[in-house]
């Protein structure tokens, strides 16, 4: 009885219960519903198909899964530091974040065409819509956590002689690595959209390609696998970001209990 | 009047004037239908819409449909207008590819799945061709255009119509086309479709659309500009009256096969019907007890 | 009570060379106003004084009169409003480097601990590492926080976020040292060893201090001159020369003069009874 | 010459020089790599097409503009509730947070068409993508929000009396709403992708629908001006969205120095 | 050191009823441990003491040793490692409703201007609004704050934003009050005439206070009993009853009276000067 509570309550055995819990409401939809195949295919049918297609299914994830990592790292490693300058200088901020605006409310999968001819099937073309669906986040939430450093904190660092650079990077960037990784959790289950799209645009491997072949197949079965493994890889992604997030800022309110609970 | 509406299988194309044009000229009127034209999305959501009640007819690749009505959706085609299928490769012409060996050691841009791409799957069976004699490279079908046009492939695999015609647009040169269906691979494609239930209770409903629309058609192979006027008219915004011309005479050809050559409009011969559904069930894996084409066609409200 | 005695140049130093006269820094007219919805507010009244070099000046002054406004101005981190600053002669224009500020609050980084926030001093003046560690652990036990050095802020006491911000100032031996409040969290026993170590400190370094203080005895006991400043808006009321010999040991707290001293400045405040020896 | 200088800095005079100037160099990129009209569009035959179509272009942003508003209505009226439930339970953060990041990581496009299916051709399927690109950024941030709220704070409120209810309003949604507006200007910028994703998927108007039928038609001027109007669209909603977070939070550190800057 | 003073019951409230000698709020063997990155640490070795109703009871003690992690205990905000804890003879779970807090922090929402962050306790407490906002502009007016009433914390000094987290804490009149240095970042003069604005409210509305103070001048003034906390982990090093008649004017201070009893408490602290007065 306490056991059952332990295991039920266990960190690892939530989200599996409430897959469990969603397959069989699906299920009950559908029946209840009546919902034909040809709209949705029962859990049934997906479950079968992913366990059919299982290897093809892993092999194609793993070009996805690249194409989210790089554009991931593209959206961090460019948007913090564009981030930066724009929370730095009012004159950037200026020109550069109404560019950058601009660009975020273009569908990417009507650009993406355009990478295709510009830099040919590789990888690099799904990098980059990764890329671009995931940076604004990145920009938009650690400006915002530069922002709100106080004037108290960054008075400090200038009595001690500090360089703005320096400044950056001992007061705000940690400052703003809450926001940064609240930001991060968008960015990558973006990245994946981003890979899956620019695997539609132009692709012969990825999850992408499965689910666009799989559409002119009609294959619902199989648009429904690809879907699962989708949300499973972003979420194991988010989930990765999240443990990252506890141990790189322990001291963040939010961890404090968790972390080092009362007595 | 009775009121009807028709979802199409993609937004509008010169390839779908004569629909614009049978309403410009009150063919439907005449018939007591008040015809409402929808523009569509792809034709496998054109087949969901009519049989979801989304939309009473719909106009549709017939590959597509039936496979959707394999997997239960209650639908079928009341008229074939595209009796031979203009899939083909399609290149440019200085490129002096003519025959399917020519494919050999070039790079192909086939867009995944689609219709078109089965197709080639049969085409290449067919000729003798493997997938190690040449290149291939994936993407949608806008990007399969874009390969061809910047040299990125040789050639596409796609209708000898829209994508043909862009291309020469773009590189402003002369484009070819392979046709599968010279190869005898053909597989009916576009064609009107309708819901069982609608089939049952609307018969004549059914009859007399399908009766101005052939006129309208008729009219249309007659006149192709005059279609895209009437197109134009409706939807000023539509598109370049040019392409759209061009687009529609180069569609024309397609409604009739060789057999069918004399025969009126969507006078669809049994064994058109019963080779592609045979080819459909083959090459799309269906169940072979899907191999029914009685379940997908219906000739009762040929004109 | 706006009496500004006459600053005379000779101090008593009972142990060192007579002190420098030269001044290290220079007000001369120096307002402050900070802009508001509600229009300009002024903070500060034009301002004249002089902080000579290696002399040890307190401000005591009614709470919102201008005292932590001054020591930013002087700190370069608040623009002055009108008027000229001078440090060592040049205009003081942004932040001023070689000094050891505590602010009022204690201004610890969350995400530091103990030492790492006393090591940021280092951090940011690229001191050598061993050495700045080390010196860390010192001042981190003369304030009495040893066993604290891995804590992080939230888990420590008011008073020992306000001592962690003290050693953070103390770590580069600056040559002028601002401290604005530094040891209003403090209980007598702990506020009265920090004093004779800030004592200790000053007279072995030589350093310039600026000590703001709610206390007047810790302000007679430690300065040589004591800066009485007047309500909101803030102008200075009075300077006092306290020239009382050094060393200075608890005891001289006991003696007529520091009490003349302490009741002389109390007289500006109103004051009635003994409470206001904070 | 002064007030050359003058005009040159102005909040207003910025993003159109930046305009400009970005106008410009398209056109020179396009004739210095002789980028050739079909994959690319000259500025001066997209200003043509714009000219030429203005008022179809004006009537199609109705549509589009009412789905991203829905949609973007819907994601922080939804959105913030759940990142209240989130992060006001570790058991509701356990069950619903993993079930909103599985949501995430599936594009949209793919799921759209059954949308459609469901709830036909209207407004709302459209609102209904827009609603899910755009709350999870505002989940997200706002559960970060919340939980940075410092335990000083709610101890005050608990000594106060306040029921959580009335702490969350008083407390933690102010203290939150730096990272809301942050996630909100994310947030609007997707909606307007998911409207015209939507819109690609079963509309017969707005910008979506537009920009379908000129790539169906090959018509490279017009996808362009549709993919102008579509940033404009994204960037004046993003700059409404600021201004109103300099009204809403006039306090927050990153607007001070402006509002109630120093003399 | 450790010398715990009987506590006897009668008290000296010369112009009122006899206190009355029942207890609010009783400690048993109440302890506190915090857990740690580096494991447990003791903070509060078993404290037993009592609180009687309507009494005024100050605790001085070291910089971290407990005082206010005891004060946050008593107000129900943070949980007993072990012991008993009641108030009114029910178990304190939870946070205590009825009470005024001040933390040692001023603890200002950054929304919310001076009147609005004072009126936050109104709005919690669904007082009539427009009662709330007349206390609210006595208070503000007791604390000095005229004209600061649209400020926002970031625009305040720091004694200010403790006069106003005060000011918060009176609104309501509640029946305890409880207060973490109130008055530590005050000048003298504020801080004295503060300390007479809350003898007289305490004598006026009977309020029972526990008061943290580092001044024990401050302690024994205000007083019916004085608690002496001892070094972290923190314990009771002794209970003193300030047994002065009320009220108490700031000439009390000069007494013998109040002398020895400073004196005393002092001598807890090894302090020597008179320094300690804080
Ligand atoms: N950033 C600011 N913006 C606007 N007004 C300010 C700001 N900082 C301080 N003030 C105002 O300037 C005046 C002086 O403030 P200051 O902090 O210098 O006082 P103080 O003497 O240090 O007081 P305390 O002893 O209470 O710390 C106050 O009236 C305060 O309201
Ligand atoms: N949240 C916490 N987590 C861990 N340790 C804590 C926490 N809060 C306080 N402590 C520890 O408990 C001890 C007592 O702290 P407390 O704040 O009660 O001291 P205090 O008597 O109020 O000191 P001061 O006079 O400096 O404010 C300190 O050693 C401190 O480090
Ligand atoms: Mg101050
Ligand atoms: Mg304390």
């Amino acid at each position: 009885m306490n056991f059952t509570r332990k295991v039920l309550s266990s960190q690892w055995v939530r989200p599996l219960l409430l897959i469990v819990v969603i397959v069989l409401a699906w299920d009950l939809v559908i029946r209840i519903f009546k919902i034909p195949p040809y709209l949705v295919p029962t859990p049934e049918a997906i479950l079968h198909q992913i366990a059919a297609q299982w290897s093809m299914l892993l092999e194609e994830s793993l070009p996805t899964l690249y194409a989210t990592l790089g554009g991931f790292a593209l959206s961090v490693l460019i948007g913090v530091p564009i981030a930066m300058l724009v929370a730095a200088s009012p004159l950037i901020e200026s020109y550069l974040y109404p560019l950058v605006v601009f660009s975020q409310s273009i569908p990417k999968v009507a650009i993406a065409p355009l990478f295709v001819v510009w830099f040919g099937f590789g990888l690099f073309p799904r990098i980059l819509v990764a890329f671009l669906l995931g940076f604004f986040p990145v920009v938009v939430s650690t400006v915002m956590g530069f922002k709100s450093v106080e004037k108290d904190l960054t008075d400090l660092a200038k009595s001690m002689g500090s360089s703005p650079v320096k400044t950056f990077f001992k007061i705000s960037l940690p400052h703003a690595l809450p926001s940064i990784f609240a930001s991060m959790k968008v960015s990558i289950t973006l990245a994946v959209v981003g890979a899956v799209v620019g695997e539609f645009v132009g692709a012969n491997s990825g999850l992408g390609f499965v689910l666009q072949r799989a559409n002119g197949n009609f294959d619902q079965p199989l648009i429904f696998s690809a879907l699962v493994v989708l949300s499973v890889i972003g979420a194991l992604l988010f989930v990765a970001i999240d443990m990252l997030e506890r141990i790189a800022i322990p001291w963040h309110a939010s961890h404090r209990s968790r972390l080092l609970g009362r007595a | 009047k009775d009121s009807l509406t028709l979802m199409l299988n993609y937004t509008v194309n010169g390839a779908v004037a004569p629909f614009y044009l049978g309403k410009v000229k009150g063919y439907y009127d005449a018939e007591g239908i008040d015809l409402k034209l929808m523009e569509g999305h792809g034709s496998g959501p054109t087949v969901q819409a009519v049989a979801t009640h989304n939309v009473d007819i719909g106009y549709a690749d017939f590959s597509t449909m039936v496979k959707v009505a394999a997997m239960g959706a209650p639908v079928k085609a009341i008229g074939v207008l595209m009796q031979e299928n203009p899939t083909s490769v399609v290149g440019l012409a200085d490129k002096n590819i003519k025959t399917p060996q020519d494919i050999k050691g070039k790079t192909v841009a086939v867009a995944p799945g689609d219709a078109s791409s089965q197709l080639w799957t049969m085409f290449m069976n067919k000729v003798g061709l493997k997938d190690s004699d040449f290149k291939t490279i994936t993407g949608n079908p806008q990007t399969t255009i874009n390969a061809v046009i910047t040299g990125q492939a040789d050639l596409l695999v796609g209708f000898a119509t829209i994508p043909l015609i862009s291309v020469e647009q773009a590189t402003k040169k002369p484009a070819r086309a392979i046709l599968f269906a010279d190869y005898n691979v053909n597989v009916a494609t576009l064609s009107i479709i309708a819901r069982d239930d609608m089939i049952k209770d609307h018969a004549d409903l059914l009859k007399r659309f399908m009766r101005a629309t052939a006129k309208s058609v008729n009219d249309s192979e007659k006149d192709p500009a005059a279609a895209v006027d009437a197109l134009l008219k409706t939807l000023p915004a539509a598109g370049s009256r040019d392409t759209m011309i061009r687009t529609l005479q180069a569609t024309i050809p397609f409604y009739r096969t060789p057999e069918t050559e004399k025969a009126p409009i969507f006078h669809v011969s049994a064994k058109n019907i019963d080779d592609s559904v045979a080819a459909i069930v083959q090459y799309s894996k269906l169940d072979p007890s899907a191999n029914v084409p009685a379940k997908y066609y219906t000739g009762a409200f040929v004109p | 009570m706006t009496t500004v005695l006459k600053l005379d140049d000779k101090h008593h130093r009972s142990f060192s060379a007579p002190a420098p006269a030269r001044s290290l820094i220079e007000l001369r007219g120096v307002t402050k106003s900070y802009r508001s919805a509600q229009g300009m507010m002024e903070a500060l009244k034009p301002l004249d004084f002089d902080i000579r070099e290696q002399e040890f000046v307190s401000i005591v002054g009614p709470s919102g009169c201008g005292k932590s406004t001054l020591l930013k101005m002087v700190a370069g981190l608040e623009a002055i409003s009108s008027g000229t600053m001078t440090l060592s002669g040049e205009p003081i224009r942004g932040p001023q480097k070689n000094v050891g500020i505590v602010f009022q609050s204690a201004v610890l980084l969350a995400w530091r601990n103990v030492l790492d926030n006393i090591l940021l001093q280092a951090e940011m003046r690229r001191m050598p590492r061993r050495e700045a560690r080390e010196k860390a652990m010192q001042l981190i036990s003369m304030a009495g926080l040893e066993g604290f050095e891995q804590k992080y802020p939230w888990q420590l006491s008011g008073g020992m976020q306000q001592r962690v911000s003290i050693c953070r100032a103390l770590l580069h031996e600056p040559s002028v040292l601002l401290m604005d409040e530094p040891f209003g969290a403090l209980d007598a026993m702990t506020r009265e060893s920090m004093n004779m170590e800030l004592q200790r400190i000053w007279l072995e370094s030589k350093k310039t201090v600026l000590l703001i203080t709610h206390s007047i005895p810790e302000a007679v006991f430690l300065s040589d001159r004591v800066l009485v400043m007047s309500e909101r808006p803030g102008s200075i009321a009075a300077i006092y020369d306290i020239d009382l010999p050094r060393p200075r040991s608890l005891e001289v707290m006991a003696t007529p003069a520091f009490l003349h001293h302490t009741k002389t400045i109390r007289a500006h405040f109103n004051a009635q009874g003994s409470l206001d020896d904070h």
